[in-house]
């Protein structure tokens, strides 16, 4: 396989790397350099590559993966709970049973195409979790969301609010108050986390990579262009479909884990509709179908999420201090309209702006601005009908 | 085997028509169709013999390419029996009548749009290699190159050596039927099914699309043509059934067609023969 | 059975709005093959038409109170409107008591207005592109529109009051000889009429006016009805702005039942979603069969007899219903072959 | 003023001084993780402090959110001696003096909660992280604030509740970093329940309608108990989703249950919608076993009841506090709230206010802001002025006992504001509880080093 890389390929992935190892301090101006925001940008971009391999190659849109990243939070938890505070089984468990939970919920749905076959994914994410909200408050710990606590004193406390730990206890691992989660004594909270999500990130991003450039994923591309013909030339597409939900869905079951491990609580809202819509947007931002893509629009909507909606009226008039008062009024006013609590406005605009202007998302703004550099004039525009536009030949 | 053995001898003996084909590969068997009352087809028996290239002639809306479908699983018959080799077609999906060895090359192109022509090739021939489904993600597809090799020359045959890089929706309408072309002769089916290979193509290109057709035939492939050109029909067909109004009015060789009152009939005014 | 006939009420009450909803969204799909995520933002907008309308008509001067204090032991600043002024307390009263009837009229003219200007300046260019591009493009409008409505109207729930005469409850019982327990909004009842109205003055239209005819011709086969030379873009701007104008009057209808606030829209988007698909994508009578359907089955899923034998059904059976329907029948209740399954 | 002036600084450094090698260095090396010469987390350097004020600027909670961030801002100005000092005035403690907290000026940072636990611990982790804040405060919901003080106590900062009722917050998920001024739902059901008696009589039979989630059921356990004490029967009581926006499903079962009172455990925008649709089916005019049926929201909001308009009248609940209170503190807080937004404020508003206030006050008094000190000065404090009359910050708990409003939606509202009036101050001692009731464990101060 690797033999087969192409040089640009290769290239791709050291750049790849790189960028990502250097987030600490290429993101330092525009002041996202912080632990847990560059977390969330490695987390997300592993959702939303493994979202690119279901979404982005075969074309199916699953308005249900939250709920895959929640079986995994949830399962991260209680393996902090139950085994121990190291990450690698949380991990192993979380991929496994977010995993089973893809094979299930795949099965049933990819009986189904389109719209059908978003709307029976929604369903089961929402079925899930409303469930996780109310009745499975046992299992989920409700709207107050799951958490790692300190061991139990006795069998009477339910296992909710007391752990057991079992293999800490028996390595007799010591414990003050309630452990942080950790890599066989590394701390997983703070820098130490990032690099792990990162690394993470870029073998999540390598496997891709592989599968996009595998005989797996050229059948995924064929669905996507004509799953008909690819029924006629004796490809049974079904587990093909199935191959690439459950992957994908393991992918946002290691991102689930990782949001437990960084910060080990899990919440039901992670599974909420709106949930599964982010990372939608997240990859038709950044340019389905695109390696890059998804990662940097996980990227973009993070950013808005955290950073933009911290803009308050005090931090632009910081930031415009040098215009004369009354311009400075007039402009911090126009501006607070689309950041702090407008951020989603800012959202909003940018969503529509994108779509209408790039329809392959950020990365098709990259490959005219290539384009255009190259050319050194201005770009053709890009045929968006897919139908033939030549003659007849002859 | 065993059902299609009976089948086989069942039809030989209530009809009595054409006793025992020992090479026979493709045997359609009293086979209905209706749509809403409308009957597509009806009592239609058809055998195709190893090696031949059969040629299925009609006028318009005489459910040639209802048959096809139903050859291929699109369409399930309301009663009746296609028998392949053995196997009964019936019933089956498209991907395992695919698998079993009948390739379908489609009237209006199918092709995979995103897809260059180069993949467009291989995809087929993967599924030939590795079957319906197998779970690969770790192997390259740049490293198939073999079934590259094969598709290149393949491609070449069709005359698309030079696009071979090209998008599938950049291509003429033309190029995509060479390329619909391509796609089924890489697969090195059993059975060939060939829905109109030449429409719409002008004369020089038909013409290259028939030596092709002629040359896989000393391969010895196995072909079944619907076509509505003549000079085609008579430059390839080794035997030629007539369809008309969902029912077989004529079958036997080029000749005997040409010279059949009935086929006249029914295609007068329609086609020049 | 008391209770079962009252959640039979909930249950077409409910689904009157559902279907309401669906039905424009399941037009705009059919005819225009646009997936509209911004058509919860509609109905949202047509229930501010209604808040609109109660405000403009409580447009005041200011009249300082000679014995009253506020809340800072300042005198107080009364306001009197200006209609109370022109007309006199009575029929100003009884403007303000009717003004969510009355801003029906207001709602349509203002939904088909943004009806129209959304298709033309925007859904128009997403006809060939792919749902997806269509989805990302209307989300994104339906939260431009909410924030726009956020900023003036704020985050809280606004109290929209139905006229006074229909404010309270009706006694059903009494009508039909069951028990005296048997009562039911007033406004529920109304809210009922006025869905089942609306449907069927939209089924009407469709039915006996050549419009509707080439309309669902369209909804057929969209490329024959191009075909045949028939003006079909401004018949879709026509249909679009009919869909925003159906959403638009059951919002502000709803409001007495729901106070409405700037996110309604997206509370009603998957909901109303599932509704569409579980009718058939692209079909009106799939889409009030569905609306009505689920409407009662959520109705009955809540009844506390049934809660206790199947914990939280009440919370899932919606989408519980969805994942049935769409297993048994692939395109929903009445929904045709091929259309959205690619 | 805090986020954009290092990084535009550092902007500038950029394109000045390129490769300078202060650059290249992260912020992790300069600062925080390594540099161990601090003795708690996030201490401030300069000649300024910085709060981190999280609250619900998005979802169905923003208005509240923004009445929180109101008050923060004007309780920041008092901190730094700027407009009237509001309950500066009043509050029994003098430690402040109006120029700042230990000499340090007031900055501050805000984020969005979006009444996401999720979201809110990214936001007050970027606080944290990112902006150098040493306290963090706000929130509108239990679910925001347990999950927003469990990282506080993590990251070992100091987290000043917001409005949050479960009794989860100071009970099972307590924590030593997390203090809270609200009420909770079991001082809501000792303070509701006499007034209840006197209203209504002992004889009643009570039906639920419960928000189906931990606050709701905590709500739910704490009025049956406290009815049910009293005499009263429980019908039924019946979980509803969350935000389920047509509650006419489950209203239509109490009219043939029985049951002569509906208790609406629900809160926010489930609270107005199910309040507007109760009154709508004319439960409020129905007779039932011969007397007047009634319903019950035991916990108010008054920006929230503003939803439900007219619908709210005589309908008993209670409440943390209340602009009409008549106290030195109430007035002195409503006075410079109202100059100042034209409006009085919310019970949110001023649990915030105070929360900022104890918290830089009990700094004062520490001499530090390191979370040990800051916080054994806030446990077993005792103030007033405050507006809720004396009150305790209880070290067991690290929850405030004051007196609860009993308040009763108001008949004839002179303006949009009046829409509650105080029908009873239930007094401290009555709602007091034994913390171990709830459960839960402080454990140890965390400092963050």
């Amino acid at each position: 396989m690797l033999g087969t890389f192409s040089r640009s390929d290769w290239l791709l992935l050291v750049i790849f790397s790189a960028v990502v190892l250097t987030l600490p301090w290429t993101l330092e101006p525009i002041g996202a350099a912080y632990p847990d925001l560059l977390q969330k940008f490695a987390i997300y971009g592993i959702f939303a590559v493994g979202f690119n391999i279901l979404f982005g190659l075969t074309g199916y849109l699953s308005f249900g993966h939250a709920a895959f990243l929640g079986v995994g939070s949830y399962a991260a938890v209680w393996s902090f709970k139950l085994l121990t505070m190291n990450v690698l089984p949380a991990l192993a468990l979380s991929i496994a049973i977010a995993g089973v939970f893809a094979l299930l919920i795949g099965y049933i749905s990819l009986r189904r195409a389109g719209i059908y076959f978003s709307i029976l994914t929604l369903a089961f994410a929402q079925m899930s979790y409303n469930l996780a909200y109310s009745v499975l408050t046992p299992i989920t710990n409700g709207e107050t969301g799951l958490q790692v606590r300190a061991i139990r004193k006795s069998a009477e406390v339910s296992l909710r609010d007391g752990d057991v730990r079992i293999i800490d206890q028996a390595l007799g691992i010591p414990e003050v108050g309630v452990p942080i989660t950790n890599l066989f004594g590394m701390k997983m909270s703070g820098y130490p986390g990032f690099y792990f999500c990162a690394v993470l990130l870029i073998v999540c991003f390598f496997i891709a990579m592989c599968i996009s450039r595998s005989n797996f994923g050229m059948m995924l591309k064929a669905i996507k262009s004509n799953q008909n013909r690819l029924n006629y030339t004796g490809i049974h597409t079904r587990p093909y479909l199935i191959a690439a939900f459950v992957i994908s869905g393991m992918y946002a079951g290691l991102a689930g884990s990782l949001l437990s491990i960084t910060d080990p609580i899990a919440g039901a809202e992670r599974m909420q509709w709106t949930a599964s819509g982010e990372v939608v947007l997240m990859t038709i931002l950044g340019g389905a179908g695109t390696l890059v893509g998804p990662v940097l629009g996980a990227g973009l909507i993070k950013y808005a999420e955290q950073k933009v909606s911290s803009w308050n009226e005090g931090i632009l008039h910081g930031a415009f201090s040098f215009l004369p008062e009354p311009v400075q009024d007039f402009v911090v006013e126009f501006f607070s309209f689309f950041v702090g609590e407008g951020w989603h406005l800012t959202l909003g605009l940018m969503f529509m702006i994108i779509v209408i202007f790039l329809p392959g998302g950020v990365m098709e703004g990259f490959r005219r601005l290539r384009r255009a550099f190259a050319n050194g004039a201005s770009p053709p525009p890009r045929p968006v009908a897919t139908t033939t536009p030549i003659a007849e030949r002859d | 085997m065993s059902v299609a053995e009976t089948i086989r001898d069942d039809v030989a003996g209530e009809r009595g028509f054409q006793s025992d084909i020992p090479d026979r590969v493709l045997h359609i068997d009293d086979v209905h169709k209706s749509f809403a009352g409308l009957h597509a087809l009806s009592n239609v028996d058809l055998d195709v013999r190893q090696g031949e290239t059969h040629a299925i002639i009609g006028p318009n809306g005489a459910g040639k390419s209802t048959l096809l479908n139903v050859c291929v699983g699109r369409i399930e018959p309301d009663r009746g029996a296609v028998v392949f080799d053995g196997d009964a077609l019936t019933g089956k999906s498209p991907h395992e009548i695919n698998q079993l060895g009948v390739a379908r090359v489609f009237q209006t192109p199918e092709v995979f749009l995103d897809l260059s022509v180069l993949e467009n090739v291989m995809v087929p021939a993967l599924s030939r290699r590795d079957g319906h489904f197998k779970l690969n993600p770790f192997t390259a597809f740049s490293g198939e190159t073999e079934i590259r090799d094969e598709a290149e020359a393949v491609i070449a045959d069709v005359g698309l050596k030079n696009r071979i890089h090209m998008t599938a929706s950049s291509l003429s309408r033309g190029d995509k039927r060479r390329l619909e072309l391509a796609m089924g002769l890489i697969q090195h089916p059993k059975l060939l099914l060939l829905d109109e290979p030449t429409a719409g193509m002008a004369r020089h290109d038909t013409n290259a699309t028939i030596d092709l057709l002629r040359k896989i035939k000393e391969r010895g492939m196995t072909k079944v043509i619907i076509e509505h050109d003549m000079h085609v029909v008579f430059s390839l067909a080794d035997r030629i059934s007539v369809l008309a109004g969902g029912r077989i009015i004529a079958q036997g060789s080029p000749e005997e067609i040409k010279n059949n009152p009935k086929v006249k009939e029914a295609y007068l005014g329609e086609e020049q023969v | 059975m008391d209770a079962i006939f009252l959640q039979i009420l909930n249950g077409l009450d409910k689904g009157g709005a559902y279907a309401l909803i669906a039905l424009g969204l399941t037009l705009v799909f059919g005819t225009l093959g646009v997936v509209n995520f911004a058509h919860g933002a509609l109905f949202m907008l047509g229930a501010f038409c209604a808040v609109t309308l109660n405000r403009l008509l409580n447009i005041s001067f200011e009249r300082v109170s000679e014995t009253e204090k506020d809340f800072l032991g300042n005198p107080r600043v009364e306001k009197v409107p200006y209609i109370e002024q022109w007309f006199g307390p009575d029929l100003a009263g009884f403007l303000l008591d009717w003004s969510v009837p009355i801003s029906i009229l207001l709602t349509i003219v203002v939904m088909a207005v943004i009806g129209v200007a959304m298709e033309r300046g925007l859904i128009k260019h997403f006809y060939k592109r792919p749902h997806a591009d269509q989805i990302l493009v209307t989300f994104g409008l339906a939260i431009v529109l909410q924030e726009i409505v956020r900023h003036y109207f704020g985050a809280n729930p606004i109290p929209q009051p139905a006229p006074d005469i229909v404010a309270g409850a009706a006694n059903v019982g009494s009508w039909l000889g069951l028990g005296d327990n048997v009562i039911y909004p007033w406004w529920r009842l109304v809210y009922f009429l006025f869905s089942a109205l609306v449907i069927f003055a939209v089924f009407a239209f469709l039915q006996f006016t050549t419009f509707g005819m080439v309309v669902r011709a369209g909804m057929q086969d969209r490329e024959t009805v191009g075909l045949l030379g028939i003006n079909i873009q401004r018949r879709f701007t026509v249909v679009f702005g009919l869909a925003a104008v159906v959403a638009g009057v059951a919002g502000a209808m709803y409001t007495p039942i729901l106070p409405p606030d700037y996110h309604m829209g997206m509370d009603f988007l998957v909901l109303s979603f599932v509704v569409v698909v579980v009718g058939g994508m692209g079909s009106l009578g799939g889409a009030v069969l569905a609306g009505f359907v689920l409407g009662i089955l959520q109705s009955f899923a809540s009844m506390n007899e049934i809660k206790s034998i199947l914990p939280g059904i009440d919370q899932i059976i919606v989408y519980l219903v969805a994942v049935i329907v769409l297993l048994t029948r692939p395109r929903g209740l009445m929904g045709r072959r091929g259309v959205a399954e690619e | 003023m805090k986020i954009l002036y290092p990084n535009r600084r550092k902007i500038l450094q950029l394109g000045a001084a390129a490769g300078a090698a202060t650059l290249a260095t992260p912020h992790f090396f300069s600062r925080g993780a390594f540099a161990q010469s601090m003795d708690y987390r996030n201490a401030p350097t300069g000649d300024t402090v910085t709060l981190g004020f999280n609250v619900p600027q998005t979802g169905a909670y923003a208005d509240e959110g923004a009445d929180e961030l109101r008050a923060y801002q004007l309780a920041v100005e008092h901190l730094n001696g700027e407009g009237d000092g509001g309950m500066l005035n009043t509050f029994s403690s003098k430690a402040l003096e109006g120029n700042g907290i230990n000499g340090k000026k007031v900055a501050f940072v805000t984020g969005d909660t979006q009444t996401k636990s999720d979201a809110a611990r990214a936001s007050a982790k970027r606080m944290i992280e990112n902006d150098d804040a040493v306290m963090i405060t706000g929130g509108s919901s239990s679910g925001v604030a347990i999950a927003v003080q469990g990282l506080c106590q993590e990251a070992g900062v100091i987290f000043m509740a917001g409005l949050t009722h479960s009794n989860d917050t100071t009970g099972k998920d307590k924590r030593a970093n997390g203090f809270r001024h609200f009420f909770n739902t079991e001082m809501t059901g000792a303070a509701l329940a006499p007034v209840l008696k006197n209203a209504y009589g002992t004889d009643r039979k009570a039906y639920h309608l419960t928000a189906d989630y931990t606050w709701g059921w905590s709500q739910e356990e704490s009025i049956k108990k406290y009815t049910e004490g009293l005499g009263w029967e429980t019908v039924s009581a019946v979980r509803t989703p969350l935000g389920a926006g047509d509650f006419s499903q489950y209203l239509t079962p109490v009219l043939n249950s029985g049951a002569d009172v509906l208790v609406l455990n629900h809160y926010g925008k489930d609270m107005v919608n199910s309040l507007t649709q109760a009154v709508q089916f004319g439960l409020r005019d129905k007779q039932v076993n011969g007397k007047d049926f009634v319903i019950v929201v035991p916990l108010y909001s008054r920006l929230m009841a503003q939803g439900a308009g007219e619908n709210v009248k005589g309908i008993f609940g209670s409440t943390n506090w209340h602009w009409s209170l008549q106290d030195e503190g109430s007035k002195a807080f409503v006075k410079s709230f109202g100059e100042k937004y034209g409006f009085p404020p919310s019970q949110a508003a001023h649990t915030c206010y105070s929360q900022a206030l104890l918290y830089a006050d009990a700094c004062q008094r520490a001499g530090t802001f390191q979370p040990s000190e800051v916080g054994k000065a806030l446990e077993g404090f005792e103030f007033d002025g405050l507006g809720n009359g004396p009150v305790l910050y209880r070290a067991a708990d690290h929850q405030c006992f004051k007196d609860v409003l009993v308040v009763k939606g108001k008949e004839n509202p002179s303006s949009e504001f009046d829409l509650l009036e105080v029908v009873e101050v239930t007094p401290r001692a009555q709602v007091e509880y034994d913390p171990e009731l709830l459960g839960g464990e402080l454990g140890p101060y965390n400092d963050g080093v």
